[in-house]
């Protein structure tokens, strides 16, 4: 008995036999996304097609953040979810479907939301980032913490026949470097007023304009970690080219457009020169992400 | 869809094409593109991107809730101002002077996923 | 007991409700989704997304072609598939796993490869095709039976980091009409010397770049049958504006590009004015897309 | 990726950008963006993107699989020439004249799925 003396089981060369001959991934690559962990933040329209890509890439641990239960409402985007898991946890059932698609690497179940409390212990055990939430409040709790745990994030989001994707804090340089990425409060320094903000669920969403944002977020998680950029002495923001927003409008005879973002902001609150944002700082809740974003008054409700 | 043509004055006039996104265009008659015509010098000074948005608020603009686009005198938090596809951060923001052909792009942040 | 009296049924609103308060779907859309056909020619890195995004839109009866069993290097990209499904024909796999998402709508089977003599007797049931097939001989036997039987054709293709995406023969309208929309052997009037074509088996694909390009096929789809544009009278191709092609390669900062196409060519072989090609022609095999295409000779394989 | 720079000449050249992509750019040193620069005249004519074609096969192409991009003196099929992101069929195929400035973008059909 030979003993077996390639970097990748015969398993592993099998499956992911059409991704190793590009020269992008190559042997180096699948080692680096096997050893790699993403968090999926949202197992919903973004999250499902996301984890999916990911999960077949062969990201060695994945781990999925949601608090929500399967609706009928969701299947039409959420592909990861099925009739006969209604009313079944969404983590759960987005990781049966993934565990189908590939047995061979680690899931990871955080049912609940993410609080200021909890954000830090569990995006500090990952690699990377996907944002794949619905409001403000987590958006910005989930950038935050990306910064002070020096993670990059993918951000990604979808309304109607709209999508808009970045990565941000990438690479993940400590606060005050320049040559980090801008992180999610450099681009939105303050939030929408919360009577412009429309969920899905309020203004409606087209299923593969959702889902078409989400796959990018896979295929932009998977160049960051095939890469091996992450954590290369000296790799700096400006190595990228200038930073990117991808735009998409579903019903646009020239559907996507790309625009050039400016770098992390000086001033920024979260990764900023002068930032006092700290891990304990987050963890002990001393930015109330509630009152920032603000909440409708009453009367607009109605 | 059709753009709408603007005319302010006639002499030295600046064609800017204005574009909303992200559901901003429902404040614009549903309208995604704008071809604005507006004078090139505004009290012998050259026209910034504070002009233009004013006067998108004053004669563009056909729904009434003008805090969905300004709120106290500048375009507000939540929407992306792209100046020929740059953040306008990197031109200098309001106070940036339109030249004739430029493309403004107004995007409202989505939130959905 | 009220009868019920809406044109959709109680679970329809419940599931489409996030794409029914779009403007662009709305009931009379879903109405014209539910009424709707579409063949989905190719069970692999396209057609699964493809088909998961139709499937939960609610289009009415989904067609799947393959004649394809699962490997397990499919998994990376086929979504659709399973790891305890290997081996189990691709159509089977992809319906079981489009039934669990949707159950409400009706799927058939065509298990077996697209030749001249089945593609009329097939593609002729159905509203809309899309090609999601990986060789140029079954590109344009799909093309000329659209183009013979008057059906709109989403065109994609994938490669290592790259995609291309068009909407072809739409509206389909007559051989030689004008305002129909080009068909492929409009835009490829020749075909590619074999031995510079170049399938993901062997050029090898990333998983998320085919599969933002499958998403899209079914927006484009999902747009094109809702819009009740297909059979309207005097409905044109430059209604729509000029003719586009999306093209996308994943390594580049702005990873899409919308070109813009000509419109049908009057010499076209399929819907040019002077086209001899017709169903009964297509049906009795006289086109021979296998030497049309042509095959690499001996000596290069070696 | 930085771009080449290639001159022919000196006086009254045009500054051409072109890019190759869906695997073509392999034919070309794996670079996706040449900046060419060519004369504006050839023979007392307007220069022609037949000639840089020409160009490109004798000066910019490493790659020896010259059938590969030409194929009977023509770009072979399967091959898309964009000029300034349209189909080249809209401007006149290989006899439409180059202008400074102008994107000449060669994309291979992908057959994959
Ligand atoms: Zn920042
Ligand atoms: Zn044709």
């Amino acid at each position: 008995d030979t003993p077996w003396k390639w970097p990748l089981s015969a398993d592993e060369y099998e499956r992911y036999a059409r991704q190793l001959i590009i020269p992008q991934v190559g042997v180096p690559g699948q080692l680096r996304l096997k050893k790699a962990s993403v968090l999926v933040v949202g197992a919903g329209g973004l999250g499902c097609p996301a984890a999916a890509y990911l999960a077949g890439a062969g990201v060695g641990t994945i781990g999925l953040a949601d608090d929500d239960v399967v609706e009928v409402s969701n299947l039409h985007r959420q592909i990861a979810h099925s009739t006969d898991k209604v009313g079944m946890h969404k983590v759960d059932s987005a990781i049966q479907f993934l565990r189908s698609l590939n047995p061979t690497i680690a899931f990871r179940a955080h049912r609940g939301r993410i609080t200021s409390e909890t954000a830090g212990a569990i995006i500090s055990d990952y690699d990377l980032v996907l944002d794949c939430t619905d409001h403000p409040t987590s958006r910005y709790l989930i950038s935050d913490a990306c910064v002070v745990h020096g993670k990059p994030l993918v951000f990604a989001s979808a309304l109607q026949t709209h999508g808009q994707l970045m990565v941000m804090n990438y690479p993940p340089l400590p606060q005050g470097d320049p040559h980090g990425g801008p992180c999610y409060r450099c681009i939105f320094p303050k939030p929408s007023p919360p009577e412009t903000v429309t969920s899905c669920g309020e203004g409606g969403i087209l299923g593969p304009v959702v889902g078409v944002m989400g796959v990018l977020q896979a295929l932009e998680a998977i160049k960051i970690l095939a890469s091996g950029n992450l954590g290369r002495e000296g790799f700096k923001r400006e190595d990228l080219g200038p930073a990117q927003m991808l735009l998409f409008s579903g019903h646009v005879a020239a559907p996507f457009r790309s625009v050039r973002m400016a770098g992390r902001r000086k001033a920024c609150f979260a990764c900023g020169e002068a930032s006092g944002l700290t891990r304990e700082s987050l963890g002990s809740g001393s930015v109330d992400y509630i009152q920032f974003c603000g909440v409708v008054p009453a009367v607009e409700i109605l | 869809m059709t753009a709408t043509e603007t005319h302010v004055g006639e002499s030295k006039g600046l064609s800017i094409k204005v574009e909303f996104s992200g559901g901003l265009e429902m404040l614009f008659s549903d309208q995604r593109e704008h071809n604005i015509k507006i004078p090139a010098v505004v009290e012998e000074k050259p026209t910034t991107v504070a002009f233009l948005i004013e006067y998108l608020c004053k004669n563009v603009m056909k729904d009434t809730r003008e805090e969905l686009f300004i709120l106290d005198g500048h375009v507000r938090p939540g929407i992306l101002v792209l100046i020929n596809d740059a953040d306008w951060e990197l031109e200098g923001e309001e106070s940036y002077e339109l030249q004739d052909g430029d493309n403004i792009l107004f995007v409202s942040t989505l939130h959905g996923g």
